[in-house]
């Protein structure tokens, strides 16, 4: 499996972002974007994700579900974490595990990975920011999809957290997984440096 | 001349610029030649000399229906053609569009008055056209609330195209209720009904505001290519003061805009 | 001078009506125009010049 | 379908814990119904003429105050991202909202018109008449409505623009609603021939709106 | 002084950018008065004795659907926080917020009744009488209206639960404007009595309102 | 100056975070918050900053200004960043100022120094993650508050930022100020560490 952009050009508000950016990953290799602030990882991110459209240039994942689009096999996790603060943190993770579908684990397994086990029927209201973000973990535990896109996805974990979460990347890397994560810190796994926009 | 020769904008400027004198010319002279043929057609034996009022209410009512259809068409070229001229032909027409549209509401009432005696009544043509005017004063609002010209146009175009179910609405609504208004009696299936004393004017004003509103909207189109022309040329200006001043060591905010 | 008949108010006003509209559109195009270019020549004078190169104004 | 079952319930769970459950939909209407008296006057002979108004009037308030927010709470907490990416077509997703906030706010109306029906003066025969058009309307209202929530997310707009952009369409929604219901209480007219036309722009939204919603979003994606 | 005049401006400046500006205002009033006679069938002797109702409902409409996101935006991106904080007492801040509302949503309003006097067939007279009562009572609208705003920040509640708390505060408000312009048009009561009781009701509200949306604000922070 | 909290308690949601919480500040001294997801650091920075009211135990400022209260003397930098999408970054920044009031700079040269002036006119709508974040530390420098409260100040800066920000924040510290921060990566500055809910 191998994901691959050619000439790349990103458009934002009548702005162009960058052009003409080229990149690769394959399977069981993480890719950290790095560059900085305003440089255009969240963008890169978002186009492969689909969800904006690319000025220019191609996106392309070889090897995967040949019924599937790219978007449709990646996991994205941003800086909104699509969590409803009125619904309790089982009724969240359960909702996106049947909405996004395909092959699934145990919910309660992944909130115990990720140590929300004593929160589960807390309202996800009441969740502190790491909390939030495990939460936010424990979706893509539950749901199995080949590319993880994370946007700073270490962001209000704790020391105890991160480790945590390298350890699942590591894993999910050694199931023939794929990571791009942009980040300022560094990602705590071995990674493929991106670099936008320059020397920050 | 194709459709491709259009896209660009430069080349669409450089033809209107050469094309708009004769619109113009056309215009003023098929207006006169229609006005003089209103003003000597005879009284109707029903409707007395109100029937003048026909020849400007019709082609106004007409037009307000057709500059929508040509805004759906241009909004068809903005979400699946992504013609560069779509959504610029699609906002210049909506004020133009409206004005034809409050006219025919407007001459309708006034010829109402002596006709049905009232202005108004809510009946299903009259409110149809009163809810055209609304979509039209709604489109423009939506342009004018959006400052990001792209942004706009492509939900303008998703309204218009919705909003163009009004139509058929608007057609056929006098057959499909008894109304107040009369029914077609030049556009109809199995030729006019009406007597060639009036047909003959009333064609040649339909025509005579068929290129009128082709040369305004031409102009008008005009004024929108260079007003994004001048947006983009501002913000290109904003961006190369930041420049000046160093904040930024490479060129990441150069301008795209529509010229 | 041909004769309206009773209800001549009602006719002149419609057609004063649409007059009036129309010369609005038209003036306003108009005046629209005049904006644009004279904002155009301004940023040319400012020496902002388009991508292709060309002058700000260079309108056909 | 689990996609979209789950989609529905997840909405309708929502909207009742944070709007305050389906008591607080039918709260809503009969505060819409003792406020009606007050603007028009206390004429009983008036009230009943406008009962169905008043009633699809009620209707028309509670889409238009619930629902710009369908799509804009969705795209702040970054959910509507995922269900964009998600193998679930969004024309369906996006139908599965409306009809999941049909279930939440135009429900409870239908259910509670009988009691409302009461206090407006109607018969048992034009309750049912009005009860019947709003089962038949209020589809049209939520999936024209929708289009204007997805304008709204995609315009980063909100508030009475959406209101403005919407109302043309509910109009003729609000017509035949109301022609059909009077046609029972004072006639001459047929119920028949409004109420078909109702179902029909009922049936005509159901396909429109989650296409013009899903092909806003879309367009809009940023 | 300075702080309460940045907040109005920049309240009121959001509210053009984001609702699309003080025509969108006017725009939504000629629709909601298009939209009544539908509901109410084509009869115009009735609007225009309807009139006064009519024009006092769209009122009372673009307050609801703006006024529940009053508070609730600011909340959510933080700005509550720091408007809590700071030195400008919390009253003050809400009434100037509510004073900003008002100029952004209730104005433009006033500024339209004449247009829309002449579609619902009314004189001169009586436009001057509803435009006069709607100056004098939509700051009550808003000014109540404030209370649910803050409530549903409080309780992280919105949409039709807001409507509910609202709307029974303000039939107070509609019963004594529209008894109030009704008078000039059709008698037999004084336009006084009605009048300076809707002038009282905008007074205390203008008091009660701020004071009510600060404690319920202070007594929720979370 | 001396910020000093005696037996603080929080309750949240009816849970009890922490109780007995002692902690003290002087003038010139930063504290960083430290403790697990949830252990309530954030909760103890909205405390200070009048946002919650303590379940127990008092909050003083000795020192400062007496014709305010302690929420008054403080800036609270929180996730979330306060700025309105529809405002420009001049127009976001001049309205706290102006509302904020008291002693103030120019907001011309806060932007300039957080790297914001090229955005001046851009919708905040329309900035990345950092660039939000730096806008917000502009806040902090056009108007002059003692208490600095910061809640993960790091997050979404790159590399160049995180040091400007420890320039500012020493800046702020060498003027007699005095900083209280919650934040899971090192703080860029000499600071006491206050821990909360045990060892992580
Ligand atoms: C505000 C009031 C009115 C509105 C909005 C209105 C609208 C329209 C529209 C949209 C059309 C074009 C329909 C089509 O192409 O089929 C039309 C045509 C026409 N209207 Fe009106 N109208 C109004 C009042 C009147 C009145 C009072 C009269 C005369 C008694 C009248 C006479 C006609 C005639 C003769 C046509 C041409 C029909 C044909 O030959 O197809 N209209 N009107
Ligand atoms: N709004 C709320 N309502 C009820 N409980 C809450 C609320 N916010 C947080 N809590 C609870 O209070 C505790 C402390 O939360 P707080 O946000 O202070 O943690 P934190 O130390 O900042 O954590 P993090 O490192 O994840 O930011 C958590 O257990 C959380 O569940
Ligand atoms: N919604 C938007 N509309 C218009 N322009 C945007 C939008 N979001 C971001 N931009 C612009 O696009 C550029 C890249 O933004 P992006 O969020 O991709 O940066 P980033 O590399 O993720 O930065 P950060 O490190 O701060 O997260 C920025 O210059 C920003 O101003
Ligand atoms: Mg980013
Ligand atoms: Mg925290």
């Amino acid at each position: 499996m191998q994901l691959s952009g050619r000439g790349v050009a990103c458009v934002r508000g009548g702005r162009e972002v960058f052009s003409g950016l080229d990149f690769a990953a394959a399977s069981g290799e993480a890719v950290s974007v790095v560059g900085r602030n305003g440089a255009g990882k969240t963008s890169l991110l978002r186009l492969i994700a689909g969800l904006l459209i690319p000025a220019g240039g191609t996106i392309v994942l070889d090897g995967g579900d040949a019924e599937m689009t790219l978007p449709e096999q990646c996991h994205y996790l941003g800086h909104r974490d699509a969590l409803k603060p009125a619904l309790s943190v089982a009724e969240n993770l359960a909702f996106w595990a049947d909405f996004l579908g395909g092959e699934r684990f145990e919910a309660a397994e992944s909130l115990a990975t990720v140590g929300l086990d004593h929160a589960t029927h807390l309202p996800a209201g009441f969740l502190s920011a790491g909390q939030r973000r495990r939460l936010s973990l424990a979706r893509l535990l539950t749901v199995r999809r080949p590319v993880w896109l994370l946007d700073e996805p270490t962001n209000a974990l704790d020391v105890a957290g991160q480790e945590m979460f390298g350890g699942l990347m590591r894993e999910h890397l050694s199931r023939g997984g794929m990571i791009i994560a942009a980040t300022h810190a560094p990602l705590g796994i071995d990674s493929r440096e991106l670099r936008i926009g320059g020397t920050a | 001349m194709t459709l491709i020769d259009l896209a660009n904008p430069t080349r669409f400027l450089a033809l209107t610029a050469r094309l708009l004198p004769w619109l113009a010319g056309a215009t003023v002279i098929l207006l006169a030649i229609g006005l003089y043929q209103a003003a000597l057609a005879p009284d109707d034996y029903q409707q007395g000399a109100t029937v003048k009022i026909m020849f400007i209410h019709v082609p106004n009512a007409w037009l307000s229906m057709f500059v929508w259809g040509v805004m759906s068409i241009a909004s068809l070229g903005t979400l699946v053609w992504r013609h560069p001229l779509a959504d610029v032909a699609a906002k210049a027409a909506a004020p133009i569009g409206a004005s034809f549209t409050f006219l025919a509401l407007l001459t309708g009432s006034l010829w109402g008055r002596p006709m049905w005696g009232t202005y108004w009544e809510w009946d299903a043509r009259l409110t149809s056209v009163l809810i055209l005017f609304l979509m039209y004063l709604g489109l423009m609002a939506l342009w004018r609330a959006v400052d990001d010209p792209s942004r706009a146009a492509r939900a303008a175009a998703v309204l218009t195209l919705v909003g163009a179910i009004n139509l058929p609405i608007i057609k056929f609504s006098v057959d499909w209720w008894n109304t107040l208004h009369q029914p077609a009696s030049v556009m109809r299936m199995g030729g006019s009904t009406l007597d060639k004393s009036f047909l003959v004017p009333l064609l040649l004003m339909a025509i005579a505001f068929t290129l009128l509103f082709v040369t305004l909207h031409l102009a008008a189109m005009r004024n929108e290519i260079l007003r994004r022309r001048v947006r983009s040329l501002q913000m290109m200006q904003a961006s190369r003061v930041a420049f000046s001043s160093g904040a930024r060591e490479d060129g990441a905010s150069k301008e795209v805009g529509a010229t | 001078m041909m004769s309206l008949g009773p209800y001549a108010s009602f006719i002149v006003t419609s057609y004063a009506a649409v007059a009036l509209v129309v010369a609005i559109l038209i003036g306003w195009i108009a005046l629209d125009y005049r904006n644009q270019t004279e904002r155009l020549r301004e940023l040319d004078r400012s020496g902002v010049t388009r991508r292709s190169g060309r002058s700000a104004v260079d309108a056909s | 379908m689990t996609a979209l079952a789950a989609l529905i319930r997840r909405d309708i769970r929502i909207a009742l814990r944070v709007g305050g459950g389906a008591l607080i939909g039918v709260l809503f209407f009969l505060t819409v119904v003792v406020l009606m008296p007050f603007a028009v006057g206390p004429d009983l002979a008036l009230l009943s003429r406008l009962g169905p108004a008043i009633l699809w009037l009620g209707a028309l308030l509670a889409s238009l105050l619930t629902l710009d927010r369908l799509f804009m709470a969705d795209h702040e907490d970054g959910s509507l991202d995922l269900i964009t990416m998600s193998r679930t077509p969004l024309e369906l997703a996006c139908a599965a909202k409306a009809l999941a906030h049909w279930l939440a706010a135009g429900l409870p109306l239908i259910v509670a018109t009988p009691v409302l029906g009461l206090l407006l003066n109607l018969d048992m025969v034009a309750t049912g008449a009005v009860a019947l058009t709003l089962l038949a309307g209020t589809p049209a209202l939520t999936f024209t409505g929708m289009i204007g929530a997805a304008l709204a997310v995609t315009l980063h707009r909100g508030g009475l623009l959406m209101a403005v952009l919407v109302l043309p369409l509910s109009i003729p929604v609000l017509i035949f609603g109301v022609a059909a219901s009077q046609a029972v209480i004072v006639g001459p007219m047929t119920f028949g021939a409004p109420f078909s036309i109702l179902c029909a722009l009922s049936l005509v939204s159901l396909v429109v709106g989650p296409f013009a919603a899903a092909a806003s979003l879309r367009h809009g994606l940023d």
